[in-house]
């Protein structure tokens, strides 16, 4: 069993072997990113071949480990480095090589011209070695190797243009806000290893439950922390719209389609554990709602293309979440692929706008700011026609693929917590709004180009249509992979391939097809109801909103809700601070000054004993025979004992 | 009869006396008597001692004592003269260029 | 009395009589000028003679001068302490040649009186009566006086020479006195009478005449080696006298007294314990602790060493509260190894003063490292031995030293001594600092020309034994403790 | 076991090279010297290496000869699996800091070698002395050739620095030798017998009260080392030689501190865990304020250290384990952070963070190396610190959760002070003329950077053969170490049987969150 899988240490090792070869052996741009594709290509083509040979096994024998060799051992703790083949991380495979091989593609044309695209294509066949570890792993300190390693991939691409200064900077607050959920992640995983003496999902998960109770919630909470930061939840969101400063490729493979999503996945993989803790399932649930419907509210009015994309992921990544939360894992998965698929695309579709506009619009005109775009339609139809399809499928249209995993979700949450239901049918009317406005303000409506830029605008190479339109094709017809029961019975082939690996869930509830029916008609109406609004505001140029949204909410929303500036008040400047006054004032005044007062001590004692010595005989000879007494009286008993 | 203890005492106020001679005497010279009579001093004890013992090495002691003691001031008197010719003075407490 | 000549030995003080004999010699063939190149050498051969002698008399035992009255005993003990004197003296003699050419004090005396001073050492450590530890200490003293005013010109050796010799004769007539009032105790001067004295039954007045005369020769013996508070004189005498002779005071009179303490309070008074170990145990640490706290603050470096000095002393005294045979071998160890290692620090300056470099105070030594790297270098082990730094003998012999104060149940003051053995690291590794990580203000006029051959001969032969002993020290350790066996 | 004195030809031949030293002529000649030696003990450790028997847990190739009888002491030396590993360490970066300091040090480059040698020496003894005494001789010798090295090859204000040094390192180290002169008493006192040998010392049982001053005295000394805080600010001057006192000190608590005074350890050792935690967050906030690239990395050393003493502290098999990758760990990503800092130092002349800045496309092969020590040192999983601080992690956490978790702090601040040097160095808009004329690394720098790296990640990604070597050596000493204490050997049974609670009676699932981990800590214990 395990050896006919044992080729699977390809999958991760081919784009190391990738980026090795790019680092060390290729100095020629043009072929960097063949090499580059064709390994992430391989490794795809081994998913495939997984994904086949695990179909073809009966369901229960769906989940296999992989050992390659022991990492580390001592006394008790043994950790290997293993690969858990099952179906869930196949999925997960399938996506991140997937979706990171059109990817791949796309760059060629993208960054082809940078002059640094060696080092570009190796980092980002570094980021799907790590990725794919993340998702590959049999334990969770293997997990932990490919969540900091995508990290570490993030921050380089995020400052890949590290000249300018707000790239560095937004690579280390990516990383360092990453870091702050990985703390939580590695206070949780030593929690396990100290209950459960192992690091190993499978003996983790089979762990008596009584082992792990004193503390389950703990380590849920503090697992979730991880995900938090890794997948950008509210208040761990912050360095995420940042990350928009990387190349949009980038953006698009690793903040939309997948490194963001390892939090989902992993809360997904410790089902076991989530699910024996009410109160985390709930807090994970809560979060993803909130966030969900936070983001889509900044969203609303940000102007810069990416970002707008980069605040729907975090809502999307909500959604997610709250699918979790609720117990639907297996929607949250599916929403993971189809949300992969049309935010890829998205994204991917706005690097094609932003790399037309580069070259087109005057100096000191900002490419991505949606205030200078306007009209493209016409000048770009492969990326109008695939980005419209992607948009529909983000808001939730049916057939498109995003209707059929948000639809799941919004049934999840309805069954168990309606509140959170309402919270996401209202999300699912301010995506459609913000997405359709996006749509809007770039290709629709008059051009807010002058004629000249206007005609150096051009469509996208092949090289970078072609994936988009095996996006679009995705995103269209993804959904069709899990199609609901309501519609056809046991069509959910998705769920149905992921059932194995959840299947030790209670039975979820469902409701009867009628009500199913309703809700999905009500969340069909608020995506509509989305579209329509942004279509008066910003095709008919319809104030009717700026009379009647108070001013307040639409700058708190224009601002992000401050929340950036109340890190800097209330934790950044702080913990500068802090950090000021330990060196200034308790290290070197009071650790460092009481050492050299000590020594000015000692030393005025010695200036105050040498000038005693005055030089004159006399004086000594005093000194002496006041020595003499002190020494004859003591001795003869006048003094003491 | 003296008792012995007379001439301890006498010799002990001799010692004292060159002691304190040697303590606050500014010259030289001076100094250096109140030395030789903090050793008659000590030769008092010993004769007296050796008297009460009726032994002789006591005596003998201070012979050998009063040698040394010559011995002494002539290095003495020959230092202070150096110092004279180096300074023109033979008050001890003049001379601290040495200090600290 | 006994009406007959008591049987004299007079192979008991073979080595005494060969030292004098030699500084006669020594003296005489002084006297004419022509030979005035050629003393040192023949002032080296003659303590080379009295230092095979006493090798020769090593391990016989001990053996008194006269049945009747010893006076002299000549045991491992004062045999060892002897080959450190005269090693020691050798040592000077090798550091004087360039320095009494270069200042015009290059006469016959001068080797003589150091010859002289060795004989008074000698006797001293040799004494079992405390007439002929007061003879040799004035033979020694005396020749000092002269030695450390052999510089007539100069008014720093004039003023230090008077200085020495008014407290030093003061301090005689303490011991003097305290003598008188011993034998008064005792009816003798002999350490065993005194001893059996102190043994016997004691009534009130004996006991007060034998604390007395304890407390005199203590304050005598205390400023010899320079201890607080009778160490004043230590500095200005240091700096006043020339470079070797301050050499030869540091170790060998310090080391003479050291001797004479060790016999006296380890044979002949621990009767008397419960009163002197109170008392020498504050002296000690009052020592050490003005030594090395004054010593922070000085930056003429012949005051440092004589700081430092008076800090060692401190660390010497220690031992002798433990009042076991270790510790008074772990003293004579200590001995052995400072006597190399301030030959080794004054001698340095001695040999850059006999050059015409200045050499006064720590700015004089900016840079030293590059212009003199050998000099440098001895130096530098130099004074991490007297830092107690491994590998060198200084940490070796401060090993021992402390860990028989350790092993003698005094826990306490071996902390508070290794303490200011800490602090002491400070001015050491100063004038380290001066030599090796400053830059010489500006190139000081150096006569050009080679160091003198014989001086760094023997600074060459101080660095090397004190690493060879720092690395290799159990011959010596034996040695140290074969010397004390014999004591009771 | 073996024909050669291999651990004697490791120790002393750098001494050899030293003396041979004297007589070359010529810097160049010097350089080679001084490294072809550091690189023939590299090999004959290899050798070592290759016959080191890593199941006995026994010191190996002993070689033992009566030295100073009188004081009972012998040359008694030997290597088992910790001291190896750390003697490896050091063989290692030898030839590699000489190498890298091949041109970085230009006046007097003699005296440079011999010092270096001299040290390597010191070190070698300090790791493979089985005698007490033989290990305090080393342990102080050390100081000198370190202070040479600071005080002359140091940087601005390096005369004051290397004599703060020698001073906190002195004062510690004369409280030890006080303690080793008690010991030895109290072991004669005992068995009639004067010895040094640790072997023996081991066995002596002492009064609770008297193991207490005993062990602080020991702490003492390694504390100033390590260092840890409150007694770290002569570090931040005397940078130069830190990775090596790191290893040091952690080296004699290990071997030390724990065996020899196991009923004390009860009360100390959750009191240094403690102060070690505190150490990791301080230095670490403090880096974070610096904009000295030097003071930086001494900060981020002294919030390291705090881990490597944290996990010694732990007293159980993960945390020593831990503690020892560490270290090794520390060897190479500081040092090479240092290293790599230094070169760039040597180009532009200054240690300030603010004066660099876009040097990423100016000079890339350094920009490359540089980080790959930042990110070792952040303990990025998958290169070697990851391991060591991971391991340390999971040995605290058995004792104490609320230190465990203030520790792990240093990982988040970690990140932060490094990135943010990383950030100001390399990344940024390039805006200084002289920052364009940079020169990369050179063939020379770049190979020993190499080095350091592929060691780096070897360790990260295959620990396995460095934990085997230490594993018996580290279990026997934890049976040492617990042989009086109450506290039984965690982390050496099977966790099954013993690490797990019993089951919390307020109920499995209970809304007790993340506020419960404090009382779940006395659970616990």
């Amino acid at each position: 069993m395990t050896e006919s899988f044992s080729y699977v240490w390809l999958i991760p090792f081919l784009p190391l072997l990738g980026a090795f070869i790019n680092v060390f052996c290729n100095r020629n741009p043009r072929v960097s990113g063949m090499i580059a594709c064709v390994t992430v290509a391989a490794s795809f083509l081994l998913v495939l071949a997984v994904f086949f040979q695990l179909i073809g096994l009966p369901e229960e024998d769906r989940s296999v480990d992989v050992v390659v060799y022991s990492w580390i051992t001592a006394g008790t703790f043994a950790v290997d480095v293993a690969f858990l083949i099952d179906p869930l991380s196949t999925v997960m495979m399938l996506v991140v090589t997937g979706v990171g091989l059109l990817i791949h593609v796309y760059s060629i044309g993208y960054m082809g011209k940078d002059t640094c695209c060696v080092r570009y294509f190796s980092y980002l066949n570094l980021f799907m070695f790590a990725m794919l570890i993340l998702v590959m792993g049999n334990n969770f300190l293997l997990m932990f190797v490919g969540w900091e390693g995508v990290g570490l991939c993030s921050y380089l691409l995020i400052g890949f243009w590290c000249e300018r200064q707000s790239a560095a900077n937004a690579g280390m607050k990516a990383f360092v806000v990453n870091r702050i959920g990985d703390f939580a992640f590695i206070l949780g995983l030593l929690l396990i290893f100290l209950y459960a003496g192992s690091l190993t999902y499978a003996e983790v998960f089979a762990a008596d439950p009584a082992v792990l109770a004193p503390v389950i919630t703990a380590v849920t909470l503090l697992l979730f922390i991880g995900a938090m930061g890794k997948s950008a939840q509210v208040p761990l969101h912050v360095w995420l719209p940042d990350a928009m400063e990387g190349p949009t490729p980038v953006s698009a493979l690793i903040h939309a389609a997948t490194m963001v999503t390892a939090g989902v996945y992993m809360v997904a993989r410790c089902h076991a554990l989530f699910a024996q803790s009410a109160t985390a399932m709930t807090v994970v649930a809560v979060v993803g709602a909130v966030t969900a419907l936070f983001a889509a509210y900044i969203a609303l009015t940000q102007y810069d293309i990416k970002r707008v994309l980069a605040y729907s992921t975090v809502s999307q990544l909500g959604y997610m979440f709250l699918a979790c939360g609720v117990g639907y894992f297996t929607a949250g998965i599916f929403h993971l692929v189809t949300h992969a698929f049309f935010k890829a695309l998205l994204f991917m579709g706005a690097g094609s706008v932003i790399h037309a506009l580069e070259h087109a619009l005057e100096k000191g005109r900002d490419p991505q700011d949606l205030r200078n775009m306007g009209g493209l339609r016409d000048l770009m139809p492969v990326t109008y026609k695939s980005m419209l399809l992607a948009t529909l499928a983000i808001a939730g249209i049916a057939p498109f693929a995003g209707f059929f995993s948000k639809d799941l979700i919004l049934l999840g949450a309805f069954v168990n917590a309606p509140v959170l239901w309402l919270v996401g049918l209202l999300t699912g009317a301010m995506t459609a709004f913000y997405m359709f406005r996006l749509l809007f303000m770039t290709f629709g409506g008059e051009t807010r180009l002058n004629r000249d830029e206007t005609e150096k605008v051009r469509e996208s190479s092949r090289v970078m249509t072609i994936p988009l339109v095996l996006l679009a094709v995705l995103s269209t017809v993804g959904g069709f992979i899990g199609i609901p029961h309501v519609f056809a019975e046991g069509m959910d082939r998705f769920g149905g391939f992921l059932a194995p690996v959840f299947s030790g869930l209670p039975e979820a509830q469902v409701p009867s097809a009628s009500v199913e029916l309703v809700l999905m008609v009500l969340a069909l109406l608020m995506a509509a109801a989305g579209i329509w609004g942004a279509y008066t505001v910003y095709i008919r140029g319809n104030t009717v909103f700026d009379r009647l949204v108070p001013r307040a909410l639409y700058t708190l929303s224009l601002e992000k809700l401050y929340v950036d500036e109340i890190y800097d008040a209330v934790i950044v400047g702080p913990v500068r601070k802090i950090a000021r006054g330990c060196w200034r004032i308790l290290d070197s005044a009071i650790i460092d000054g009481g050492l050299t007062l000590a020594a000015l001590t000692v030393r005025s004692m010695g200036n105050a004993i040498r000038y005693t010595q005055t030089g004159v005989v006399q004086n000594y000879a005093l000194i002496m025979v006041i020595g003499a007494l002190v020494v004859f009286a003591y001795i003869t008993g006048f003094l003491g004992p | 009869m003296i008792p012995v203890s007379y001439y301890l005492v006498l010799s002990a106020v001799l010692f004292l006396v060159g002691a304190t001679g040697v303590l606050v005497r500014r010259n030289a010279i001076i100094v250096l008597m109140g030395i030789e009579l903090m050793l008659n001093g000590a030769n008092l004890s010993f004769v007296a001692f050796a008297r009460q013992f009726g032994m002789a090495d006591g005596h003998i002691y201070v012979f050998l004592v009063i040698t040394v003691a010559a011995a002494e001031v002539a290095i003495g008197l020959a230092l202070v003269i150096l110092l004279f010719r180096n300074r023109g003075t033979v008050n001890i407490d003049e001379v601290r260029s040495l200090r600290w | 009395m006994n009406s007959a000549l008591p049987a004299i030995n007079i192979y008991a003080v073979m080595p005494q009589i060969v030292l004098v004999s030699a500084a006669t010699v020594v003296l005489i063939v002084g006297l004419f000028e022509r030979f005035r190149k050629g003393i040192p050498y023949l002032s080296l051969l003659l303590l080379a003679v009295s230092g095979v002698v006493a090798v020769n008399q090593l391990g016989r035992g001990p053996v008194a001068f006269s049945d009747v009255s010893p006076m002299m005993v000549m045991d491992d003990f004062s045999l060892v302490a002897t080959l450190v004197f005269i090693a020691g003296a050798v040592l000077t003699v090798l550091i004087s040649i360039s320095y009494a050419e270069a200042r015009s004090i290059d006469r016959g005396e001068y080797y003589a009186l150091l010859i002289f001073a060795v004989s008074g050492m000698s006797m001293m450590a040799a004494s079992t009566d405390l007439f002929t530890f007061f003879l040799g200490l004035e033979v020694l003293s005396i020749s000092l006086y002269v030695l450390i005013g052999f510089e007539q010109r100069d008014a720093g050796s004039n003023e230090g020479a008077l200085k020495y010799f008014l407290l030093g004769a003061f301090a005689s007539g303490f011991i003097l006195y305290g003598m008188a009032l011993l034998y008064g105790a005792s009816g003798s001067t002999e350490y065993d009478v005194i001893a059996r004295t102190l043994g016997g039954e004691r009534s009130d007045a004996v006991n007060l005449l034998l604390l007395g005369g304890l407390g005199l020769l203590l304050v005598g013996i205390g400023f010899k080696i320079s201890m607080v508070p009778f160490h004043a004189w230590t500095p200005d005498v240091y700096q006043g006298a020339p470079t070797p002779v301050a050499a030869f005071l540091s170790t060998g009179s310090k080391a003479a007294a050291f001797v004479v303490l060790i016999r006296l309070l380890v044979s002949v008074f621990p009767g008397l314990q419960m009163e002197w170990i109170p008392l020498i145990s504050v002296l000690a640490i009052l020592t050490i602790a003005v030594g090395n706290v004054v010593a922070l603050v000085q930056t003429n470096l012949k005051r440092l060493l004589a700081y430092s000095s008076i800090a060692h002393a401190g660390y010497m005294l220690l031992p002798l509260m433990a009042g076991s045979q270790d510790g008074s071998a772990s003293i004579v160890f200590y001995l052995i190894v400072y006597t190399a290692m301030n030959m080794g620090a004054f001698g340095v300056l001695a040999v850059l003063s006999a050059r015409g470099m200045p050499c006064a105070t720590m700015d004089d030594l900016a840079g030293l490292g590059s212009r003199r790297p050998l000099l440098a270098a001895i130096l530098a082990v130099v004074l991490f031995s007297l830092a107690g730094i491994p590998p060198t003998a200084g940490f070796m012999a401060k090993f021992y030293l402390f860990s028989a104060l350790v092993y003698g149940g005094y826990v306490e003051l071996a902390l508070i001594g290794l303490l200011f053995s800490g602090v002491s690291l400070y001015y050491y590794l100063r004038v380290v600092v001066w030599m090796y990580m400053r830059p010489a203000a500006e190139a000081p006029a150096e006569a050009a020309g080679r160091l003198s051959f014989s001086g760094m001969t023997a600074l060459c032969l101080s660095a090397l034994a004190i690493l060879a002993v720092g690395v290799f020290p159990s011959e010596l350790l034996q040695l140290a403790e074969q010397a004390v066996m014999t004591l009771p | 076991m073996t024909e050669l004195p291999y651990l004697s030809l490791i120790i002393w031949l750098p001494v050899l090279g030293a003396v041979l030293l004297l007589i070359v002529k010529g810097d160049t000649a010097a350089r080679w010297v001084g490294f072809g030696v550091s690189a023939l003990v590299l090999v004959l450790f290899a050798v070592c290496f290759g016959a080191f028997e890593a199941h006995l847990g026994e010191p190996q190739f002993v070689e033992r000869m009566p030295w100073i009888e009188s004081l009972g002491v012998s040359y008694h030396v030997g290597a088992d699996g910790i001291s190896i590993l750390l003697a490896g360490i050091t063989a290692l970066m030898w030839p590699l800091a000489l190498l890298g300091t091949w041109t970085i040090v230009s006046e007097r480059v003699r005296a440079y070698q011999v010092f270096m040698l001299l040290m390597e020496t010191t070190l070698m003894g300090v790791f493979f002395s089985l005698d007490l005494f033989l290990f305090f001789l080393f342990w102080e010798g050390m100081l000198i050739p370190m202070y040479f090295l600071i005080g002359i090859w140091g940087y601005e204000n390096s005369a004051r620095a290397a004599l703060k040094f020698f001073l906190f390192a002195v004062f510690g180290s004369l409280l030890m030798l006080a303690a080793v002169i008690t010991l030895a008493f109290l072991y004669h006192q005992a068995h009639g017998v004067l010895t040094f040998e640790m072997a023996a010392l081991y066995q002596l049982s002492i009064p609770a009260d008297v193991q207490f001053w005993l062990a602080l005295a020991f702490i003492a000394a390694f504390a100033v080392k390590v260092p840890m805080v409150p007694f770290h600010t002569w570090l931040p001057d005397a940078i130069v030689l830190a990775v090596v006192l790191v290893k040091m000190a952690a080296y004699g608590f290990i071997r030390l501190t724990l065996p020899l005074f196991p009923d004390a350890l009860v009360e100390l050792a959750p009191l240094m865990c403690a102060v070690a935690a505190a150490g990791i967050v301080y230095g670490a906030l403090i880096a974070l304020a610096q904009s000295d690239i030097r003071r930086m990395i001494a900060y981020s050393t002294i919030s390291h250290a705090g881990f490597v003493v944290l996990g010694v502290f732990a007293l159980n098999q993960h945390g020593i384990q831990g503690a020892v990758v560490h270290i090794v760990s520390l060897a190479l990503s500081t040092g090479g952070l240092f290293l790599a800092a230094m070169m760039l130092v040597q180009r532009r002349n200054t240690w300030d963070m603010d004066a660099y800045g876009g040097l990423w496309h100016t000079i890339p092969v350094f920009s490359a190396f540089l980080l790959l020590f930042t990110l070792a040192s952040v303990g990025l999983p998958g290169l070697s610190s990851f391991v060591g601080e991971f391991l340390i992690l999971v040995g605290v956490f058995q004792q104490n959760i609320l230190i465990a978790a203030v520790a792990a702090t240093g990982v988040i601040l970690a990140a932060v002070y490094m990135l943010r040097m990383y950030r100001k160095v390399v990344f940024g808009p390039l805006t200084r003329e002289e920052n364009k004329r940079i020169r990369d690394l050179s063939f020379r720098e770049t190979a020993v950077l190499a080095c350091m790296t592929l060691f780096i990640i070897w360790i990260g990604v295959y620990p396995n053969p460095f934990l085997r070597t230490m594993e018996a050596s580290v279990q026997k000493l934890l049976v040492q170490t617990h042989r009086l204490a109450e506290t039984p050997p965690a982390g050496m049974v099977p966790v099954s049987t013993e690490s797990i609670p019993p089951a919390d009676p307020a109920g499995p699932g209970g809304p007790s969150g993340p506020d419960a981990t404090p009382e779940i800590s006395q659970d616990t214990r």
